[in-house]
């Protein structure tokens, strides 16, 4: 059979980062095609140069045998590739049939040269309905839309088109389980049609159930492929870390444990989408918290810390209550939100910077902050975790996820925080890392912290946590303990 | 990092090439002027008769400020002159006048005043300071009297309803306050039995009020009613819509501002039958608006009414600085010229025209920039500084 | 049900200019005034709409874009210089010469535009050197002198309030049409809140901000015009001494993007300005001393801004006093 | 772990290398024109003083991404009341503490606005500055003395001289600098401008920030304020009104971010407004007339400010 796609010896870098070296893809029709690799690997670099987003410094990529060479996104839309990207690509100031046709208004153009909304939504409403997306209207501002219902309107906006290739970049993790089935049932129905899907997950048991094939990148090389007949986890996890995985990946042991102090006690918290939420963490306990992704976890989480707005509720930590993030932060408790990027680092400060800010008052020395103090504190940290990075000047905008991550985990460590709520810890982090934060996240347990652990993986948390707290609508509906939980049961509560 | 370096060498020789065309010009006597107004029709027609005949005629590069804005400004200005080499500096600008003498002479260059003239206090600080050439300009007896004149012309017209625009009134400026108190002062004299301002009915009393209120109220003045009033140079909706509120006002017949009068009124003067005055200075803008009948009446310097100081800056900085017996500085008055009539306005135009034949040519100033000029001379010179006057120097 | 909501949009729109019409005249009562006089107070009104509705959208164009904007003073000053000269020299009108204006300061615009988008200063310091570079450049072209039209009687007539309200709606309805039923409009609106996004998608960044900067410089150059003709004259400024008239359309565009939450975004601007219209006649018919204005001015602008960064704060209050009854 | 390259040293440096390409340039053309190169320097260290003082303050502010425009309205206020209370008391140190409280108060009146409010603060300034200039003419209808308010020249003449300045300049950049770098508000101050929201999460406190920058920055003004009368004691409506937009111009010249945040930094302000004093130094020496003059500089701005920004062509343009 003839590729739909074929990339030839690709190279992409970025500065002084080679993002692409080399990189010989086919696409057949017909199948759906895993690209799967840890953080920086290259996946969303090559999608997207595919996809017309960006430019390749050299290679050919042919499409039915022609050469490919998209103006932009849209333009590679226009003639058969489209893209659902991993971050958010609605945007929330124009209405859902402008996103739909985002940049192509001119297709509406009347007579007078102007652009008729009328037939313009018109035009989406049908692109909805396309993908059974009856409950969006048109002309609403996209705004208006929860996470889920954006990456549905995405989806419209390619589907629209009846690409041949379809690429969908992580765009999972935003999705209810109904939106994914959604999504699975769209790209078996291309597949159906002879025409293909390259799908990018960082899930390994989605990406194994979803793709046909399965192509491993790894510093920007294609390192191997697999097959569905011969799926294996760990020869899977071994190509895309380039070493076999040492030791444990979650907790070895199989009981709950803690000690009996009490190191976070909250009390009816309400308001935020929570509907009165109590709980208490442990020292050495791994409390998780668990369920879709609107239930009111995360907003927990903020509130836990003290910066959601509430109505009612407190919040404590070893018998002294606080009720901003100021307090918290003086108190010990450490927040890792899910927004690394925007809400747990500040992108153009040092690693120095970033990692310090938390915990200035333990640098200082007679009121000061001495540079060397600074240093050694730093240091410190940046040795602990293993960050990867040449000197602690360098900003984190251009350091991976995996990382930036060890940097917010640094700078809450090293402030000497006795809880930590971590709020998708792992989130677009690589295997390899993700093992790393999880022998982390043990030693801090072994080390005595409470630590609260909201997770969107099933996995992650029935591997790591004591106890599992299952949120639905803003409360909790049920509570395991280790050893007592199964995914089957869990998804039970959460939906 | 070649971009950076490219840009620095673009840079540098940019400033370098620029330096080179007027360094051209170099070796002349470099004299430098402060000016707190760089764009009024009156400074602009005062520079160009130095920038375009005096520097041409002597030989000298005058050095112009930025527009100031206060005494701080002035100080940087002069401190730059030194920087320059300036021999002289020739001001037309009045926030700090002795700190402006005194920093020059300490630097040892002299100074000369263009507008206005010290107080009486400060002159005779001042009088006998080495560096310090004098002044030569309107006093504020006669802004005073400009102010008079100007209301007694329509008053004496038999007209009895004004309007009048303060332009620096609410900011405080002598020379606008003076000339404001003396419309409202010829207001009082001639408003018949009784006639005050706010209850002053004279002229201390008047500028006094004007200097408690920063402003002027209208109201009635004996059997004369100065039915509206406009400060300040706001320049914004509300400020315009006074100002056209102004001209509409019912039964208003003339309106007399302190300055500016055509630039701020002019637009809303068009065709509404007021008459306006105003105190400006001898350009083709203000001929055309005469002509036009937009303005009637305008007290005005010459441009060239300057050339007499640039003389005796010239004489000190030569070595022979112009003294009355007892070593005293020059202190000099020298009033306005009126126009009425378009005619009276061509005439004076005809007489004063800065670029080529200015009312004061070289060759008169000559006479007195020379070492030969004794103090009577030169003080018999600036006073003959009305039209015919002049006509007949020119002669 | 669609009815009643459109009166709701519609009455809540013209809320803020109508109790600013209701209290300043209530205070012109007070006074023994009226607002409305004569053709005066109407000619007055009518510029100063033209001129705030125009100055707003100028500066609202790329402020919410995120791009500030000093240069708009300079730009409608050179403008009119430019016209105004051209004018007297060629002996043309005032259609002419508006055109000339809008001309030059499309031109202006596109200029600074363009240094933005080569050297990539952010905009508010590229804003600034431009801002000093058209100052200077108005200076240098009139020698300083600046431009008198007064004895142009056919410029100085085009001041009518017929030609004001031709202005001002012709200005408004374009810009509608402009930036939400075109193309360009369509993707400015997408580039103003999804940058990367639309970047990504294809939409040509680049062009579209030279295209509001042209834009913006073209409505800068009717109000230099209006100004020009209505005084009939053009002072010059220098050392910044043009970026007042940015300050001025700040309250405007908060209030009109208030009143953008019921009505077009636009029009709401436009009810905006008619609002500082009305206090600007008020001003000029109170005579207000101008150190008085400018605090009342600063008080409301500080005021409506609490209003606004509270409002929901302000709101619960409000309600639960209410709910208290 | 390795240290930085030259290279990546370079922008922090740009602005000081513009400097030097202005100072270099300001002898050639001193040269060229035969001027008194030594006296310009001092000319240079009276003009520039006053923006330096206010601008390092006004770092504190810009750092925080905020920016404020009414710093030349309140150093006007400040000097005006200065005046008025030497004029009433005879004594500089009154004169001085009221320089220092009232552009503490002013400081105080705009952040707590701002912070209590949550108004933005580039607004809440805009207001500020018309406020403020409306009450520097009520004060001197109040001083009741003609246009000015006058201290008399021969009793601050004493401090009228270059080390005194400049030995005021280096103490206040020497608080600041110690504000900045050996306290933590320097570096949370970096991080509010940085990312708000991080800030917050890192347990932050904005508000209090918010003030202390502007407490600092009042300092500043209030130091301004006094030079300001000590330079030229008599003041007027205008005084120290260019002073305003100088500062802005300053920090940007001195190759500070004006959305501040990480890159801020102290010196960027005493660079910028030197580099000020140079470029105004050789407008003045070229004479080019006031049109031409400020297109020149104009331009001569925008070429520095790029040097300095070195490339940094993304493929989104810059907010």
């Amino acid at each position: 059979m003839e590729p739909i796609l074929t990339v030839r010896g690709m190279d992409k870098s970025f500065g002084a980062t080679v993002a692409l070296r080399q990189v010989d893809l086919d696409v057949y029709p017909g199948e759906i095609r895993g690209l799967i690799g840890e953080n920086g690997s290259g996946k969303s670099t090559l999608t997207s140069i595919i996809a017309g987003i960006q430019k390749a410094d050299a290679g050919e990529i042919r499409f039915h045998g022609q050469p490919w060479r998209p103006a932009s996104m849209i333009d590679a839309l226009a003639h058969g590739i489209g893209m659902i990207v991993q971050e958010t690509g609605t945007i929330p100031g124009i209405s859902v049939a402008e996103n739909l046709f985002l940049g192509e208004s001119s297709r509406f153009r009347t007579p007078l040269g102007l652009v008729s909304r009328r037939r313009m939504e018109l035009e989406a409403r049908k692109a909805l309905d396309f993908i059974h997306a009856d409950h969006i209207q048109p002309g609403m501002p996209a705004a208006t839309l929860d996470l889920q219902e954006r990456k549905l309107v995405e989806v419209a906006k390619v589907m629209v088109k009846q690409p041949e290739i379809l690429i969908v970049d992580e765009t999972t993790t935003a999705l209810s389980q109904k939106g994914r089935e959604l999504l699975y049932q769209l790209m078996n129905s291309l597949k159906a049609e002879g025409k293909a899907v390259i799908f990018i997950s960082h899930d390994l048991d989605e990406i194994k159930q979803v793709c046909d094939t399965l192509t491993v990148l790894r510093d920007g090389r294609i390192i191997t492929h697999f097959t569905r007949e011969n799926y294996d986890d760990d020869a899977i996890k071994t190509s895309m870390i380039g070493r076999e995985m040492q030791g444990d990946y979650y907790r070895s042991d199989n009981e709950p444990s803690w000690q009996e102090d009490v190191l976070l006690r909250a009390e009816h918290l309400t308001g935020s989408g929570l509907d009165d939420v109590s709980l208490q963490v442990k020292a050495g306990e791994i409390l998780g918290v668990g369920g879709l992704s609107e239930c009111g976890m995360h907003a927990l989480g903020k509130a836990l810390f003290g910066s959601a707005q509430l109505t009612g509720g407190t919040v404590e930590t070893e018998g002294k209550a606080f009720s901003d993030p100021r307090q918290a932060t003086k108190l010990g408790v450490g927040y890792v939100s899910k927004e690394r990027d925007t809400e747990s680092l500040c992108q153009q400060a040092s690693i120095r910077d970033n990692i310090a800010i938390a915990g200035l008052k333990h640098i200082q020395k007679k009121h000061l902050i001495l540079k060397r103090r600074e240093t050694a504190y730093v240091q410190k940290q940046v040795d602990a975790l293993s960050i990867k990075c040449r000197h602690m000047e360098q900003p984190v905008s251009a350091m991976s996820g995996g990382n930036k991550q060890k940097v917010v985990f640094g700078k809450w460590l090293g402030a000497g925080s006795r809880v930590l709520i971590l709020d998708c810890p792992t989130r677009g982090v690589d295997i390899g890392v993700k093992q790393s934060m999880y022998q982390l996240i043990a030693q801090m347990k072994r080390e005595g912290k409470a630590i609260l652990l909201i997770s969107e993986e099933m996995a992650e948390l029935i591997g790591m946590c004591d106890r599992l707290l299952v949120m639905k609508d803003g409360a909790v509906q049920k509570e395991f303990l280790r050893g007592q939980m199964n995914e089957a049961d869990i998804i039970r509560y959460m939906i | 990092m070649k971009n950076l370096k490219r840009s620095l060498c673009l840079a540098l020789c940019l400033i370098l090439a620029l330096a080179c065309i007027p360094a051209m010009a170099d070796g002349n006597v470099k004299i430098g002027v402060l000016v707190s107004d760089a764009t009024s029709s009156e400074a602009l027609a005062f520079r160009a008769y130095y920038t375009e005949y005096i520097a041409k005629a002597y030989g000298v590069e005058f050095i112009y400020s930025d527009e100031l804005t206060d005494a701080a400004g002035e100080k940087s200005a002069i401190d730059n002159f030194i920087v320059n080499n300036c021999k002289a500096v020739i001001s037309f600008s009045s926030f700090d006048r002795p700190a402006q003498i005194d920093q020059c002479d300490a630097a040892g260059i002299y100074n000369a005043v263009a507008t206005g003239t010290l107080t009486d206090e400060q002159y005779d600080e001042y009088k006998d300071y080495e560096y310090y050439v004098g002044a030569i300009g309107p006093s504020m007896d006669i802004e005073f009297q400009a102010g008079y004149d100007m209301a007694a012309y329509y008053i004496d017209q038999g007209m009895t309803k004004f309007g009048m625009f303060g332009g620096g009134v609410p900011y405080y400026v002598d020379m606008h306050i003076y000339r404001a108190a003396g419309m409202l002062t010829a207001m009082v004299e001639k408003g018949g039995e009784g006639a005050n301002y706010k209850g002053a009915d004279n002229a201390g009393a008047i500028i006094g009020q004007i200097y408690a209120d920063g402003g002027i109220d209208t109201g009635a003045i004996g059997n004369l009613e100065l039915a509206a009033y406009v400060g300040g140079y706001d320049f914004n909706d509300a400020w315009f819509g006074k100002l056209s509120q102004m001209v509409g006002t019912e039964g208003i017949q003339a309106i007399l501002t302190v300055g500016s009068g055509v630039d701020v009124l002019g637009g809303f003067i068009s065709g509404s039958g007021v008459k306006l005055a105003t105190v400006d200075s001898f350009t083709p803008a203000m001929q055309e608006a005469m002509d036009n009948g937009i303005l009637d009446y305008m007290a005005g310097k010459f441009a060239a009414s300057i050339g007499p100081i640039f003389a005796a800056t010239l004489n000190a900085v030569n070595g022979q600085p112009i003294r009355d017996s007892e070593g005293n500085a020059l202190a000099l008055g020298q009033g306005y010229w009126v126009a009425t009539s378009s005619e009276q306005f061509a005439q004076y135009c005809a007489v004063d025209s800065s670029m080529t034949d200015p009312a004061y040519t070289k060759e008169i100033l000559d006479q007195y920039a020379s070492s030969e000029v004794s103090y009577d001379d030169f003080v018999d010179f600036v006073s003959q500084y009305s039209f015919d006057e002049i006509v007949s120097l020119k002669k | 049900m669609k009815k009643t909501r459109l009166l709701k949009n519609l009455m809540l729109s013209l809320l803020i200019p109508c109790a600013v019409l209701l209290v300043l005249e209530a205070m012109a009562l007070g006074k023994g005034l009226r607002l409305f006089a004569n053709a005066d107070s109407w000619k007055l009104f009518f510029r100063a709409v033209a001129n705030v509705t125009l100055t707003t959208f100028a500066l609202s164009i790329n402020l919410d874009s995120g791009r500030f904007d000093f240069s708009l003073g300079a730009v409608s000053m050179l403008s009119a210089t430019v016209a105004g000269t051209l004018a007297q020299q060629w002996n043309v009108g005032p259609w002419p010469m508006l055109a000339i204006a809008v001309a030059v300061a499309a031109l202006l615009g596109l200029l600074h535009g363009g240094v933005y988008v080569l050297t990539r200063i952010p905009p508010i310091i590229v804003s600034l050197g431009m801002a000093l570079f058209y100052e200077g450049c108005a200076f240098a072209f009139t020698g300083g002198k600046g431009v008198s039209l007064v004895t142009r009687l056919d410029i100085i007539g085009f001041s009518t309030i017929g030609h004001y309200i031709l202005l001002t709606a012709v200005a408004v309805a374009l810009i509608v049409l402009l930036f939400d039923y075109t193309r360009f409009g369509a993707n400015y609106r997408a580039l103003l809140s999804g940058q990367k996004i639309a970047v990504e998608t294809g939409i040509h960044e680049i062009g579209n901000a030279l295209g509001c900067y042209a834009v913006s410089g073209a409505l800068m150059g009717v109000v230099g015009f209006i100004s020009l003709a209505n005084t009939g004259s053009q002072q010059m400024a220098l050392n910044f001494g043009s970026i007042g008239v940015m300050f001025t359309a700040f309250l405007p565009m908060f209030i009109g993007g208030w009143i953008g939450r019921y009505i077009n975004k636009r029009v709401g601007i436009m009810l905006g300005a008619t609002s500082m219209a009305l206090i600007s006649l008020a001003f000029a018919r109170f005579n207000t001393a101008s150190s008085v204005q400018s605090i009342v001015s600063a008080l409301l602008l500080v005021l409506f801004l609490i209003y606004l960064n509270n409002e929901f704060a302000i709101l619960s209050r409000f309600r639960k006093k209410q709910d208290a009854k | 772990m390795g240290k930085q390259t030259i290279r990546e040293r370079i922008p922090a440096f740009a602005s000081i290398l513009g400097l030097l390409a202005l100072i270099a340039a300001y002898y050639i053309v001193g040269l060229i024109r035969d001027a008194n190169v030594a006296y310009g320097l001092k000319a240079v260290v009276n003009q520039s003083v006053v923006v330096a003082l206010v601008a390092t303050g006004a770092v504190f502010i810009y750092t925080l991404g905020s920016f404020d425009i009414s710093l030349g309205a309140a150093t006007g206020v400040s000097a005006l009341l200065g005046a008025m209370a030497y004029n009433a008391t005879g004594s500089l140190p009154v004169m001085f503490l009221v320089c220092i409280g009232v552009a503490v108060a002013i400081g105080f009146i705009n952040s707590s606005l701002a912070s209590v409010f949550n108004l933005p603060i580039f607004v809440t300034t805009v207001a500020m500055m018309s406020v403020l200039s409306a009450f520097m003419l009520i004060l001197i209808g109040w001083n009741g003395a003609g246009d000015t308010i006058k201290v008399k020249a021969r009793d601050v003449r004493p401090l009228d001289n270059i080390p005194f300045k400049v030995a005021v300049l280096a103490a206040y950049i020497a608080l600041c600098w110690f504000v900045f770098t050996l306290l933590p508000t320097g570096r949370e101050a970096k991080f509010i401008g940085g990312n708000p929201v991080c800030a917050k999460l890192s347990g932050i406190d904005e508000k209090k920030l918010a003030i202390i920058a502007s407490l600092i920055s009042a300092i500043g003004i209030g130091l301004g304020a006094f030079l300001t009368i000590v330079y030229a004691p008599t003041l007027n409506k205008d005084t120290a009104s260019s002073i305003g937009m100088d500062v802005i111009i300053a920090i940007v010249f001195g190759g500070m971010p004006v959305s501040g945040g990480p890159r801020s930094r102290i010196l960027s302000a005493v660079v910028g407004a030197f580099s000020m004093g140079f470029l105004s130094q050789i407008m003045s020496m070229l004479n080019l007339g006031s049109g031409y003059g400020q297109m020149i500089k104009a331009a001569i701005f925008l070429l520095v400010v790029f040097i300095a920004l070195g490339s940094q062509r993304g493929k989104l343009l810059t907010r």
